[in-house]
C-alpha cells in the first residue's frame, strides 16, 4: 500500500499500462514537458520519451482526431483534453467519430482510446471551466463513462480504461486533485461497470459520483447521527451502468437520491431515476429525489459556486426532508 | 440595411460566368507512364463510372433508399491515386466515397449490396452509401460529416510513424472542406508532425450548392493554403488520370521516405447533382458543357487509340467490366434485409449493445 | 386557414418575422441560393435579398459565432445548422457561448439567436444524419429548445423563438418535413413552455416530441379501440418546459410513458421521468415507462432503423403490457 | 518504436536555444505621434502595469480565487490599439483580458472586484477573471475557451456592417490560438465578407508552456497564414506602444471605409507565467532576461525623456495612476461577496433562471 494523491494516482497509472504496453502512447497540450497543467502527467516525459508522449497544438480536433486514428491502426492512445469543458471543440469526433465507427462498419473498427479529461467546479475558474459533463458523454452511445471519486479507483479504472478495446471518456475531477488514498501495491486493475457501495445503510440509498461521493458520504456521517442510515453507491463508471447494485440497493432501502454536480436537466441522475421509476417502482416507499447543481451556468465568486453545487449540508437536509 | 455591398450574382448562381475548365495538356501523352499502366488506370475509371452509373440507376428504381453522392466525372482522380498506392496504405474519403472504395480494390457486389441497404453489404447495411469501409483494404473509412476524417487520417498516418512501418495515408475531401475548421488543424499537425499523409482536395468548384469562389478567400481553396503549413503549392488536372497518377507518385513517395506530408489539390467537375436530390440547376449550362466536353473517361480513350491501343482492346475491358458490374447488381439485389439480430451488434467491442448489467 | 406543408411552414414562418423585423437576417450553408438543402428557405432570397439571406462556407463554428456577435450587438440572427448532427462540430458555441454569455457577464448581454436545425431520424441516413440531439441542448443551462410537430406550430413556434431575446435551438423533424396541416390566416404567434394535450384520456399519459408526436396519436387510437384511454402530450418545448401539463395529466391518469425518439440514456424522457417520480410520486399507480430508440447508433438500413425508432406498434404493445 | 526522430529539445523546453528579442528600433522616435498622443500611450501603459502589478499582490494575499492571467510585459499591445478605437469600436478579448478592458476605459475598481469575486465586481462576481466585460464601453467580452471569439467577433463586425454605422471591431488572442480550428474559419469568413475587423495576435511566443515554434508549421503563426485568406502580411513590434500605435490606426482606417479585415502579428512576451499557478520555468533563462531588457515601459520612458519629457512628469502620471489603482484596491476590497438572491438570476432575457412553470 503506498498513499498517492489522487492528482499522482493519474500519472502512476497511465506508468503502469505504458510499461506494459510499448504501443501505448498519449498526446495531448502541455502534457510532455509541463506535466500537465493539473500536474497529473509529472514524470511520464522522462520516463517514456517524446515519441510515446507528446505535446500538441491548441487543436483539440486534431488530437482526438489523431488518437481515434492510430488506435484504429493499431496502436492505443491515451488523449487528453485539458479542461472537460473543451470537449466542445472537438465534441464532433467524440459523438459523431469514435462513439459510432464499429456500428456503422459493421464491426469492422475498434477504436482503444481513453480521453482523459478534467472536470467539475469548486475552482472557482468560472462558467467555462468547470463544468460537470458525464451526462455530455453517457449520452452517445458507444462511449463508455468513468469517473473515479478516490486515488485506487483513478489506478485501476485508467487500467481499465485503456485495456478496454472502445473509447472510454475518462473524468479527472478537479477538487479530488489533492486528496490522497492508498493505493496498491503492484499492478492494479480494476473493472468498468461495477459500482461500489462505499457505505452500507438501511433507509435511503445515496448514488454520487466522483466529487459528490466525499460530501454524501459526510452527509451519511452526519444523518447516522440523526438515525437514519443510509447507503452510498459511488457509481464509478456511468457507461456500463451497475444498475444491479442500484437496485439492489433500492430493494433494501425502499428510498433513493442522486446527487449530482451537473445542471439539472438530462444529468446522469435522470437517467437513474428513471431506470428507478420503471424497474424498481414497486420497490420505492416514496419519490426519488435528485439533488443537483441547478439549472445555471456555474458562477466564479466562491460564495455563488459554494451554493450552487450540492454541499454535504444540502444533501443531509433534502434527504431528512423527504424521509419525514 | 446597405444592400450595395453585394454583387447580384449572389442572387442566381446559375447567371455567373461559368468557370471553364483548361484545354487538355496533351503533354500528359509523353509522361513516360507505360501502356499496362494506361491501360489499369483506363479499367479503373471503367469501373468507376460503369458502377455508378449503375448505382444511379438502382436510385432510379427506387432500390437505393437515403441518400448517395456520386464522383461521375472525377474518376480520374481516385483511379490516379488508386493506381499509385501501395496494397497497405490507407485511405479516408467522404460521403462521396464509392469511388475511392473501389479503387482500393473492395468488390463490386458487397459495396452496390450496401448501397441497397442489403445484409451482404459491406457493413451488413448498417453504415449506408456514406460511410463504406473495407479495413482489409485499407480502406479505413468513408466519413460523413465534413472535416473529421482529415484529422483521423492523421492518426492513422502517426500510427504507421509509431510503429516504423511505411505506410502512407491518402485522405481526399472536397474544395469545401477547406473552409472548416478541422482542415486546418489537421493540416498544422501533419506538417509539424512531419506525418507520412497525402491530402487530395478534389476541387469540383462547388460545396454543394454554392460555388466555391464565393465562400472562400482564395481562388484555389487547397493549393493557395498550403504555404500556411509550410508546405508547396501543388495544383492537378483532376480530369486527367495521367497527371494524377504521376503527381500521386511523388507525393506519395516523398511521404514514404520521411519526407511528410502533403497537400494536393486536384481540380475537376460533378457531371450530376450534389447527391441523389439534387438536379444541379445552379451552375451556369455552359459551365457544366464544357465540363462535360472534358469528361475524363473518353479524354483518356482518345489518348489510348492515340498511343495506339484498338478500338477492340478497350472495348473489351468496357465489356468485362459491364460484366462485373452486373454481376454485382444481381448479388446486391439477392441480399436480404438485415436481419433484426443484427441491430443490436456492433457497439461494443464484445460484440453487442449492452450498456448496463 | 391555409394548407401548408410542414417543410413550407419554416420558410413562411420565417418570412412573417422578417417582414415585421427588418433587422433580422438569416445565415447558413444553401440557404439562400438553393432555398435550403430541405427547401425550408425557398422563396426568401428572392424576397429579402442577398443582404438578410446569406449563404456560408462550411464553417459551422463561424457561422454561429457571427450569429452570437450580431446578436450581442443589436441584430437578431437566424441560423441554419443543416443537420442536427452537425451541432457537435459547433457545440462549443452553443452550449459554452451562446448558453452562457448572459449569466456570465451579469446580465450584459443579450443573445437572440435562433438555431435551426434539422433534426431526426426515418430518412436511412445512417448514424451522423439521422439523431435525435434535442437532448444535447436541453442540458445545456441558457438554451430554449424547441421542436414543433405541425406545420402550425412550427409557424407560431419560430416567431416566438425568434422574439425571444434568448438562443433557442429550433430543431425541425426531417421525417415531418412533407406532412400537411392548417395554418391560420394572419399573423401566427404562439408561446414557447406551453405543452398540448393533443388527445385527452384517463388511464395512461403519453409524452411525445415532434416526430413521435403522430405515432403517439395512432398508438392511442388503437389503444382506445382496446377500450385503452390514453392522454398525449405534444410537448413542443423543452425548455421552459411545462411541467404543469405533465403533472396535471398525471395526476388524471396516474401512469406516464414517455416517447423518445433519442437513444435512451439521458434522453428528455429521463428527465420528465425523474420530474415526474420525484413530484408526482404519489399520484402513480405504477412504473413511468420510457420508450426509446435504444442506447445504439442508428443503422441505416430501412429494415433496421424502422426497428430502432419507437414504432406505433411498439408504443401499442408497451403501453398495453404495462398496463395490464 | 522509432524514437530518432525526435529532436532533444523536446525533453527539456528550458534548455533550447532561446528566441531573443530584435533591437529596439529607434526610428519609431519619429514617427510623428504628437507628444501629448505619446503621454497618452504611456499614461496607458502605466496604468495596465500598475493595476497588474496590484492584482499579482492580491493573489499573493490569496485574494484572488481561481484562475488569472496576466498581461505584464505585453502592455504595449492594448495600449496601442486601445488609443487607435474608437469609443464605440468593439473590443473582442480572451481569458488574458484585464488590459483590453481596462484600455477601453472601463474603471478600475469594478475590474479589480470581479477579480476578488465581489458583489460590485464588473460582473457582480459571476463571471470572474477570465470574462471581463462591459457592454457599455464597446468591450464586448473576454472569452477563456480559445478560438470561439474570433467567430463571435465577426459577428459584431457583420453587425456594424449590417447597420451601416462604421463601427470597427478588434479582436484580440494569442499566438496559440492561431493553431485551432476557428481560428480558419473566422479568418475566411471575415476575408469573404470583407468584414470591418482587426485580429491581433498577441505572439508572446508560448502557448501555455509550450514554444509555439514547436507546435506551428511556420515560423509567424499569424502573419505567416495571412496569405491563406486573401490578406497582407503584417507583423509589427508588440512592445513598441508607438509602432503597435501607428499599425493600429492604419488596419482601423482600412476596416472602417470598407476595406476589409486585417490580421496583425505583434510580436511581444509574457514576463511572468502563463496563470496564476504557473511559475514558467519552460523558458530559457537568457531569453527571459533579453526580453525583461525590451519591457516596453521603461523603454518608453526612456523615448519620452529623449523627446524632451522631464522625470518630473512621468513620475506625475505614475502616481496619478499609483492613486486609481489604491483606490481601485479600496472599492474591491470594500465590497460584500454577492449575495445568494444572484445565484438564480441572469440566466434569462426575464432576469431569472426558471426552465419549467
Ligand atoms: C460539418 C458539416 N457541414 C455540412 C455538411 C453538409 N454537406 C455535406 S456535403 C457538403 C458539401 C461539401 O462540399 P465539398 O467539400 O466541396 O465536397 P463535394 O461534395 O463537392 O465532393 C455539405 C455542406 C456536412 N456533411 N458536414
Ligand atoms: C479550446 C481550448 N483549449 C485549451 C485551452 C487551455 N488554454 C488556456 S490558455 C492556453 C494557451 C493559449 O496560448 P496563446 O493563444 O498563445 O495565448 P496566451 O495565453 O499566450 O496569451 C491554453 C492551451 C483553452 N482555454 N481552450
Ligand atoms: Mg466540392
Ligand atoms: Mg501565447
Amino acid at each position: 500500500m503506498a498513499e498517492l494523491s489522487y492528482r499522482d494516482a493519474v500519472a502512476y497509472g497511465i506508468a503502469q499500462e505504458m510499461r506494459r504496453d510499448p504501443q501505448l502512447v498519449m498526446l495531448g497540450e502541455d502534457i510532455a514537458g509541463a506535466g500537465g497543467v493539473f500536474k497529473t502527467t509529472v514524470g511520464l516525459l522522462n520516463e517514456f520519451g517524446p515519441t510515446r508522449v507528446r505535446d500538441t497544438p491548441i487543436s483539440e480536433q486534431a488530437i482526438l482526431g489523431a488518437a481515434m486514428g492510430a488506435a484504429m491502426t493499431g496502436v492505443p492512445v491515451i488523449a487528453e483534453i485539458m479542461f472537460s469543458d473543451f470537449l466542445a471543440v472537438c465534441f464532433d469526433i467524440v459523438a459523431n467519430e469514435m462513439a459510432k465507427s464499429r456500428y456503422m462498419t459493421g464491426g469492422q473498427m475498434s477504436v482503444p482510446v481513453v480521453v482523459r479529461t478534467a472536470n467539475g467546479g469548486g475552482s472557482r475558474f468560472g462558467a467555462q471551466h468547470s463544468q460537470s459533463v458525464e451526462n455530455w458523454c453517457m449520452m452517445i452511445p458507444g462511449l463508455k463513462v468513468v469517473a473515479p471519486s478516490t486515488p485506487a479507483d483513478v489506478v485501476g479504472l485508467l487500467a481499465a480504461s485503456i485495456r478496454d478495446p472502445d473509447p472510454v471518456v475518462f473524468f479527472e475531477h478537479k477538487s479530488l486533485m489533492a486528496t490522497k488514498g492508498d493505493v496498491p501495491e503492484g499492478e492494479v486493475i480494476d473493472e468498468l461497470g461495477q459500482a461500489k457501495i462505499v457505505r452500507a445503510g438501511t433507509d435511503a440509498t445515496i448514488v454520487a459520483l466522483a466529487y459528490m461521493v466525499p460530501r454524501a458520504l459526510e452527509a451519511a456521517e452526519r444523518l447516522a447521527e440523526d438515525g437514519i442510515s443510509a447507503e452510498v453507491i459511488d457509481l464509478r463508471t456511468l457507461v456500463p451502468l451497475d444498475t444491479n447494485a442500484i437496485l439492489g440497493s433500492v430493494a433494501k432501502t425502499s428510498r433513493v437520491f442522486t446527487v449530482e454536480e451537473n445542471p439539472r436537466l438530462c444529468g446522469w441522475g435522470a437517467e437513474i431515476a428513471s431506470i428507478v421509476a420503471q424497474e424498481a417502482f414497486w420497490d420505492l416507499d416514496g419519490p426519488v429525489v435528485r439533488i443537483t447543481t441547478p439549472h445555471i451556468p456555474l458562477p466564479a465568486a466562491e460564495a455563488l459556486e459554494d451554493l450552487a453545487i450540492p454541499s454535504t449540508d444540502r444533501i443531509v437536509r433534502t434527504v431528512k426532508e423527504n424521509l419525514d | 440595411m446597405n444592400t450595395e455591398m453585394f454583387d447580384p450574382e449572389l442572387m442566381d448562381y446559375a447567371n455567373r460566368d461559368p468557370r471553364l475548365p483548361s484545354p487538355v495538356d496533351e503533354g500528359n501523352a509523353d509522361l513516360g507512364i507505360d501502356l499496362e499502366q494506361r491501360l489499369d488506370l483506363y479499367e479503373r475509371q471503367q469501373v468507376l463510372r460503369q458502377f455508378e452509373k449503375r448505382a444511379y440507376d438502382m436510385f432510379l428504381q427506387n432500390l437505393v433508399k437515403g441518400t448517395s453522392h456520386l464522383s461521375l466525372g472525377m474518376e480520374a482522380v481516385s483511379a490516379g491515386f488508386g493506381a499509385a498506392m501501395r496494397q497497405d496504405d490507407y485511405t479516408f474519403a467522404t460521403y462521396r466515397g464509392h469511388a475511392h472504395t473501389l479503387s482500393r480494390g473492395v468488390d463490386l457486389g458487397p459495396v452496390m449490396a450496401e448501397l441497397l441497404g442489403r445484409e451482404n453489404g459491406l457493413l451488413k447495411g448498417k453504415g449506408g452509401s456514406m460511410h463504406l469501409t473495407s479495413v482489409e483494404h485499407g480502406m479505413m473509412g468513408s466519413y460523413a460529416i465534413i472535416g473529421a476524417h482529415l484529422t483521423i487520417a492523421n492518426g492513422a498516418a502517426w500510427s504507421a510513424q509509431i510503429r516504423g512501418t511505411d505506410q502512407v495515408t491518402v485522405c481526399f475531401f472536397g474544395d469545401g472542406t477547406t473552409n472548416i475548421g478541422a482542415f486546418h488543424e489537421a493540416l498544422n499537425f501533419a506538417a509539424i508532425w512531419k506525418l507520412p499523409i497525402v491530402f487530395v482536395c478534389e476541387n469540383n468548384l462547388y460545396m454543394e450548392y454554392t460555388p466555391i469562389d464565393l465562400i472562400t478567400a482564395v481562388p484555389n481553396p487547397a493549393a493557395d493554403r498550403a504555404a500556411a503549413y509550410g508546405l508547396p503549392r501543388i495544383i492537378v488536372d483532376g480530369n486527367d488520370a495521367d497527371a494524377v497518377y504521376m503527381t500521386a507518385l511523388d507525393v506519395i513517395a516523398k511521404a514514404r521516405s520521411g519526407g511528410g506530408p502533403s497537400l494536393v489539390e486536384a481540380v475537376t467537375y460533378r457531371e450530376q447533382g450534389h447527391s441523389r436530390a439534387d438536379p444541379g440547376k445552379y451552375r451556369p449550362k455552359e459551365e457544366v458543357e464544357a465540363w462535360k466536353g472534358r469528361d475524363p473517361i473518353p479524354m483518356y480513350h482518345q489518348r489510348l487509340l492515340g498511343l495506339g491501343v484498338s478500338e477492340g482492346d478497350l472495348a473489351a475491358i468496357q465489356q468485362d467490366v459491364a460484366r462485373r458490374v452486373d454481376e454485382a447488381t444481381e448479388f446486391a439485389k439477392a441480399g436480404a434485409p438485415p436481419g433484426t439480430e443484427h441491430l443490436m451488434t456492433d457497439v461494443w467491442s464484445d460484440g453487442g449493445a449492452a450498456w448496463r448489467n
